[in-house]
């Protein structure tokens, strides 16, 4: 009994399924709801450089060295490049094609397992310490809060690899998969802004 | 249903018992109640600093305070008020009622709303066990850099202040992403987007204003953190920093932040006035324009804050008519109100007399923010105490107020009883009257020239007078608040039973029983109406959800068609430990920065733990077991 | 300015009629408007309070009629979405009053916003005022050029613009003397001008208004709007050295202030006390008041807050000074003939 | 609030309580007159290992202009942030004589409460790391500085 009124039958959903893909599941609204949340956070740290580059004369101010292109540019090659797998996946999830996903996610983790490595080079060519003044610190918030995406992505692709290479897959665990995919696009897309205003603002300035 | 069925779908949903069950639970409901109750906790020790404030301040040079009792009592009080009382109450009434409404049984994401609580209470514990200890930030709810950076902020007190904001900023945004799935999928068949009731439009709205809000102040305590912590120059003028930067992206966070507060109790104000004059909402449409609009424009108006920082004047005349603007939204929702009422049947009981005295006091509140609106106005008034009347008639006047309505509205179908209408009454005349006859002065002490946070004033300045109003008229809405309280704990055993319906509403969650069992409903109700329950005697439902199993049904995003039966994970300790993670690393932060390092990895483990599908071992692949 | 003025007239008796029910004393209210700025918005003020009156009357009227209206015979089931055409078009007939209304204190606000801008052109005595952590530092230039420093005390002449020019010591305040302005943040990093243009005589005073750390309360300073002449003769006396001690009580306190700490942190023009720490001393027995508002002058106030500055004010930067009874007088003595 | 507060409280205590004492700002509170007696005075501890004192001592240290001679850093004629820790009371002492005689009258010119401020400051400062002491020295850097200081808008 729902309360006190009477109840009226008008259907049944017993014969509805029980999974869903893409935009139907429900956790995908969540995963988007988080990245909407990141992006912003992306956004204002984007804003907040912004804001102290137009109140500063010079950028980087005089003394500060530029950073390095080197490991960056590897970094964002790779990083861009990486974006072809991922597609790759997300097409193999929508087949339901569980070989092809496990290696998928495997090929991602060892993607991002060099990802790191080259980040990790890549902040030692920052040339500014977050310290040192108000540029530093700019700086190295943007690298931060994106290596800091870089690193859950990973992780996540992980464990998750291990999970489906030990384990019954079934269609809530491919939902994670695209969740994940989709997620890493994210991380994609948020690094060009970034690497525009890390890298090359500075030296158009 | 049969007899068997509903046992079984009792069992499904029950929580263990014990501390285990206690821990773990993932019921809505329960979350909801904990909230409230620390709220409520949270309401009364708020309350005790606000007196203790106003009898500092009820005659010049007392001394019952000195300058640091004062600075963190107001800091303490401001602090707790805003970041642990508002924001958290109104998710609170999301998490406890959205799934009611939408005839579901649990949330979208119910071990994240388990989370949320968890990590809220962190942060409650985060500032006011460290005020027990004597340890209390001092410098305000918000709190400027370079006063609240590395050189003039010695010792935790900022950085306390800080990560106590990232504790419940955190809690708030993962309730809001569970907030706007669960209204956005789990609608009930034939809620589409134009049936849905003005509350959920409220909930949603506010929950995603919270989305794009809290970010800012985030990563605005994260810079200032840093700064304190290892170092960096972000609020640092001499290194190319800039204090400014802080303002701007606490007032991006700030402004929204008061909608956020406030349109949730543009909701409960709607469904009350709704039930009580017997007629759907007056212009349903323009309504949720108005609060989509308040929602957008919201976000364009933070610089208002910031008139006397010697801002481009420019820019002053744009903020001062884009702040005008949002009074257009605001006045609409009052005729709205007033017209439904007035071409209803009104059965004056507590909740309604709630609104009445929101209305009544709000616009003071509105009218008030007009003047400040203004960028020549504001520079007499910003910082003064002509301020502090201001912000508390929107606050109070616009969010308690409503939401003292909601309370009294909603107990009904918490408790399975009645409150008191006689105490109501007698609450809702001390509370209205104590508080107008309390902060109405401050206008004029305002104008007169008195700035706020000022711990004393001397003789001569004639503030004296005024001042002994204000603190009488608080100390009389502090009685009344403790006749409400004392109203609603005598009424849990007291009071009539209230029956599924006793105020014949027209939304879904009054189908249910009073109190709702665990799942909410055993069928789902299917919606034909912006007034479900007052359009048939009956209640047309769906059945075929499982009873073995904890299921909800989700829906399509414009027309909630069905889509699939979603399989609703069951009670867990992980978000419990996960809270208890997150809360060690950052407490740990505010001593060192490689807590954030090492604090991440039992993070990562609870996360996995929690997210751990349970499925058979692989028989296929290079890793089967075979 | 103009505008505002136009719609509104002269004042009108509302705010009149609050400050007459407080008993204000008035020195230090944007009530009681005493320089072009503080006018401009006062008369806005007024233009703002009628019309929210007149809309708050509005609404109460509505809903009191809501409430109390009586109600024909209305069927006793609840009315789902029913035909509400006279309702529909009240609700765009009151969106047209707040419009109007809006657009009304906009423009007036714009006109007022303009007024403050047009001061900035005219030429203007330039003054410096630091916000430290919790007094003032306030310097004049001279029209020859040169800075003279006081402190706590801002004089201004009337019918002339003040430019004044805001920087901060430490953290952020807020300049604000409401008879004659509104406020203006004092931020470290940036420097804020202000203009001020007073045209009434008298004491006034003002303090800040931006949270400040521990003695927020207690950083307050007067003003002194004077005649011109008065004013040049006030600036002419101040740019002198102190005055040198009239007896043997005042020479053993210059001894004290100079040998002893006082000097470390406060400086008295034409002796060897030449601390920058503190606020100037070399005129301070002409100042209204010490501990930047927080005693009257007097003697006797200034023996108390020499031998007890943290029980004054708790958390000044002042400490206290151990003198005997006898230093202590010679010392108060001495910075009473400081005029 | 409910049991889980109250023990997540109660593993937090002694952890916070250590912290107590140097967080503790008692405005207001009798200022010491007298220099230290010795090792074992107890208003050592009351200075030493507080926030907010030490914070003070480094105001007062720039106030007083000692950065002419020492730095802000103190790298100036006595290397003062390489040093060894020395004891509160021994720079108390330094500070009211002077080593080399040059503030030998600090101890009649400063008040006690302040060169015990500033004791607290030296003896905390070799444990700050350089790049905090920069932190605070540039959000310091428009307070007096010595005498020859003229004011943040120059």
């Amino acid at each position: 009994m729902n309360g006190e009124r009477a109840l009226r039958r008008v259907g049944d959903l017993a014969g509805l399924p029980t999974s869903a893909q893409g935009p139907r599941n429900l956790v995908w609204w969540g995963n988007i709801s988080f990245m909407a949340i990141e992006g912003t956070g992306f956004a204002l740290a984007i804003g907040a450089c912004l804001y102290l580059l137009g109140q500063s004369p010079h950028w980087p101010p005089p003394g500060d060295s530029l950073p390095g292109l080197g490991w960056s540019g590897a970094f964002t090659l790779a990083l861009v490049l990486s974006e072809l797998p991922n597609l790759w996946l997300i097409r193999q999830v929508r087949a339901k094609s569980i070989a092809r996903v496990r290696l998928g996610m495997l090929v991602m983790t060892l993607i991002g397992i060099a990802l790191i490595g080259l980040r990790w080079f890549e902040l030692q060519h920052l040339n500014v310490g977050w310290d040192h003044d108000a540029y530093g610190s700019t700086v190295w918030m943007l690298m931060v809060l994106h290596t800091s995406h870089v690193v859950t992505e990973l992780v996540e692709t992980a464990v998750l690899t291990v999970w489906l290479y030990t384990h019954e897959v079934g269609d809530d665990q491919l939902g994670d998969v695209e969740d994940d995919a989709d997620y890493w696009t994210f991380v994609i897309l948020a690094w060009v802004p970034i690497y525009l205003l890390v890298y090359w603002v500075p030296r158009w300035l | 249903m049969s007899p068997d069925e509903r046992e079984r779908l009792h069992a499904v949903w029950a929580d263990r018992p014990g501390l285990l069950g206690f821990l773990g639970t993932v019921d809505h409901k329960r979350i909801a109640a904990r909230y409230i109750v620390t709220v409520v906790g949270l309401l009364f020790l708020s309350g005790m600093l606000a007196i203790d404030m106003r009898l500092q301040l009820s005659q010049p040079d007392m001394r019952r305070m000195g300058p640091q009792q004062y600075n963190e009592a107001f800091a303490l009080h401001g602090s707790t008020m805003l970041f642990l009382i508002s924001v958290p109450v109104m998710e609170a009434m999301a998490l406890w009622l959205v799934p009611l409404m939408l005839g579901a049984r649990n949330m979208a994401f119910p071990r994240l709303a388990a989370f949320s609580y968890w990590l809220y209470l962190g942060g409650v514990l985060m500032l006011w066990l460290p005020h027990a200890l004597g340890i209390t930030p001092d410098l305000g709810w918000f709190e400027y850099p370079p006063l609240s950076g590395p050189a003039y902020s010695p010792g935790h007190r900022a950085d306390i202040w800080a990560q106590m904001i990232t504790f419940t900023e955190v809690a708030a945004l993962a309730a809001s992403v569970n907030v706007v799935a669960t209204i956005l999928k789990m609608r009930p068949p034939g809620m589409t987007l134009a049936r849905m009731p003005f509350f959920l439009w409220a909930m949603l709205v506010a929950s995603l204003m919270t989305i794009f809000a809290l970010p800012a102040i985030m990563l605005a305590t994260s810079m200032l953190i840093a700064d304190r912590l290892v170092s960096t120059q972000f609020f640092a003028p001499a290194a190319g920093g800039d204090v400014l930067l802080f303002q701007h992206m606490f007032w991006f966070f700030g402004h929204p932040e008061v909608y956020i507060i406030f349109v949730p109790a543009v909701g409960f104000v709607s469904s009350i006035v709704e039930t009580f004059s017997r007629r759907t909402l007056f212009g349903h449409v323009p309504m949720v324009l108005s609060i989509l609009a308040i929602g957008v424009l919201a976000f364009g108006l933070w610089v208002h804050h910031m008139f006397a920082v010697g801002l481009p004047r420019l820019g002053n005349d744009f903020y001062t008519a884009a702040s005008m603007a949002i009074a257009l939204p605001a006045g609409l929702q009052m005729f709205c109100w007033i017209a439904t009422m007035w071409s209803g049947r009104p059965r004056f009981a507590t909740p309604l007399l709630w609104v009445i005295g929101f209305i009544a006091t709000f616009v003071i509140g509105g009218l008030s923010g007009v003047m400040t609106a203004s960028a020549p106005l504001d520079l007499q008034l910003t910082d003064t105490y002509f301020v502090v009347a201001h912000l508390h008639y929107v606050l109070i006047g616009g969010a308690l107020f409503p939401l003292f309505g909601a309370f009294c509205y909603w107990y009904p179908k918490a408790t399975g009883r009645m409150m008191s209408e006689r105490w109501g009454v007698v609450a809702f005349i001390l509370i209205v009257g104590g508080f107008n006859l309390g902060f109405f002065p401050m206008h004029v002490l305002g104008l007169e020239g008195m700035p706020r946070r000022i711990y004393t004033y001397g003789p001569d300045m004639g503030w004296g007078t005024l001042n002994l109003v204000a603190t009488i008229g608080s100390a009389i809405a502090m009685l009344g608040g403790i006749v409400l309280t004392g109203n609603a704990l005598i009424s849990l055993w007291r009071g009539k039973p209230a029956g599924a319906d006793p105020w014949g509403a027209p939304t879904l969650e009054w189908a249910a029983r009073s109190p709702p069992p665990q799942h909410n409903f055993e069928e789902v109700p299917v919606v034909t109406s912006i007034a479900p329950l007052w359009r048939h005697g009956d209640l047309p439902v769906m059945t075929g959800l499982a009873t073995d199993r904890r299921e909800v049904l989700v829906t399509s995003v414009i027309d909630a068609v069905p889509q699939y039966r979603h399989h609703s994970v069951g009670p867990s300790l992980w978000p419990f430990v996960a809270a208890l993670a997150t809360s060690g690393m950052f407490v740990a932060s505010i001593f060192t920065p490689w807590a954030v390092v090492w604090g991440a990895i039992p993070i990562g483990v609870a996360l996995v733990l929690w997210f751990w599908p349970r499925r058979p071992r692989s028989a296929t692949g290079p890793l089967a077991r075979r | 300015m103009a505008g505002a003025a136009a719609v509104n007239g002269g004042r009108s008796p509302v705010p009149l009629v609050a400050l007459l029910l407080t008993g204000c004393s008035g020195i230090q209210s944007s009530l009681d408007p005493a320089g072009m700025q503080a006018g401009a918005t006062f008369r806005l003020f007024e233009l703002m309070i009628v019309m929210c009156g007149v809309m708050y009357g509005a609404v109460l009227l509505f809903l009191g009629a809501s409430v109390w209206r009586v109600r024909r015979q209305l069927a006793a089931a609840p009315a789902i979405e029913p035909a509400d055409p006279g309702l529909g078009k009240g609700l765009w007939a009151w969106g047209g009053v707040i419009v109007a209304g809006l657009v009304v204190l906009a423009t007036g606000s714009f006109f007022v916003e303009r007024a403050l801008a047009a001061a900035r052109a005219r030429e203007a005595l330039q003054v410096r005022v630091t916000g430290h952590q919790w007094w003032w530092r306030i310097q004049y230039r001279t029209p020859d050029g040169r800075w003279i420093e006081t402190a706590n005390e801002l004089h201004l002449p009337a019918g002339r613009t003040a430019r004044i020019e805001l920087g901060a010591a430490d953290v952020i305040h807020s300049f604000w003397v409401p008879n004659v302005a509104g406020k203006m943040d004092v931020i470290p990093g940036h420097t804020n001008v202000i203009d001020v243009s007073p045209h009434r005589l008298g004491w006034f005073r003002g303090q800040c208004a931006e949270f400040c750390g521990a003695q927020h309360a207690h950083m307050a300073f007067d003003v002194k709007v004077d005649s011109p002449a008065a004013f040049d003769a006030w600036l002419a006396q101040q740019g002198r050295p102190a005055a040198a001690p009239a007896d043997a009580i005042a020479a053993r306190g210059m001894a004290i202030v100079t040998g002893g700490a006082c000097g470390l942190c406060h400086v008295v023009r034409g002796s060897a006390a030449t601390g920058r720490a503190g606020p100037d001393l070399t005129h301070v027995g002409g100042r209204r008041s010490i501990g930047a508002g927080t005693l009257p002058m007097s003697r006797g106030a200034l023996q108390g807050w020499i031998a007890q500055p943290q029980a004054l004010k708790p958390g000044t930067m002042m400490p206290a000074v151990p003198l005997d009874g006898a230093d202590a007088d010679a010392v108060a003595h001495y910075l009473e003939t400081l005029r | 609030m409910n049991a889980r507060g109250a023990i997540a409280g109660l593993a937090l205590i002694p952890f916070l309580l250590a912290g107590c004492s140097r967080e503790a700002r008692q405005l207001a509170s009798d200022q010491p007159q007298t220099a230290p007696s010795g090792p074992a005075d107890p208003r050592t501890a009351r200075y030493a290992a507080n926030f907010y004192q030490v914070s003070q001592g480094g105001r007062y240290f720039t106030w007083y202009g000692c950065g002419d001679c020492h730095g802000r850093l103190a790298r100036g004629a006595a290397n003062l942030a390489n040093g060894s820790r020395h004891a509160v009371e021994a720079l108390y002492t330094a500070i009211a004589a002077g080593q080399s005689g040059a503030h030998s009258d600090y101890a009649a010119r400063v008040p006690a409460e302040q060169i015990w401020q500033m004791a607290a400051y030296l003896h905390d400062l070799s444990r700050h790391e350089p790049a905090r002491n920069r932190r605070n020295a540039l959000d310091q850097q428009g307070e007096p500085q010595g005498n020859r200081w003229q004011g943040p808008l120059q």
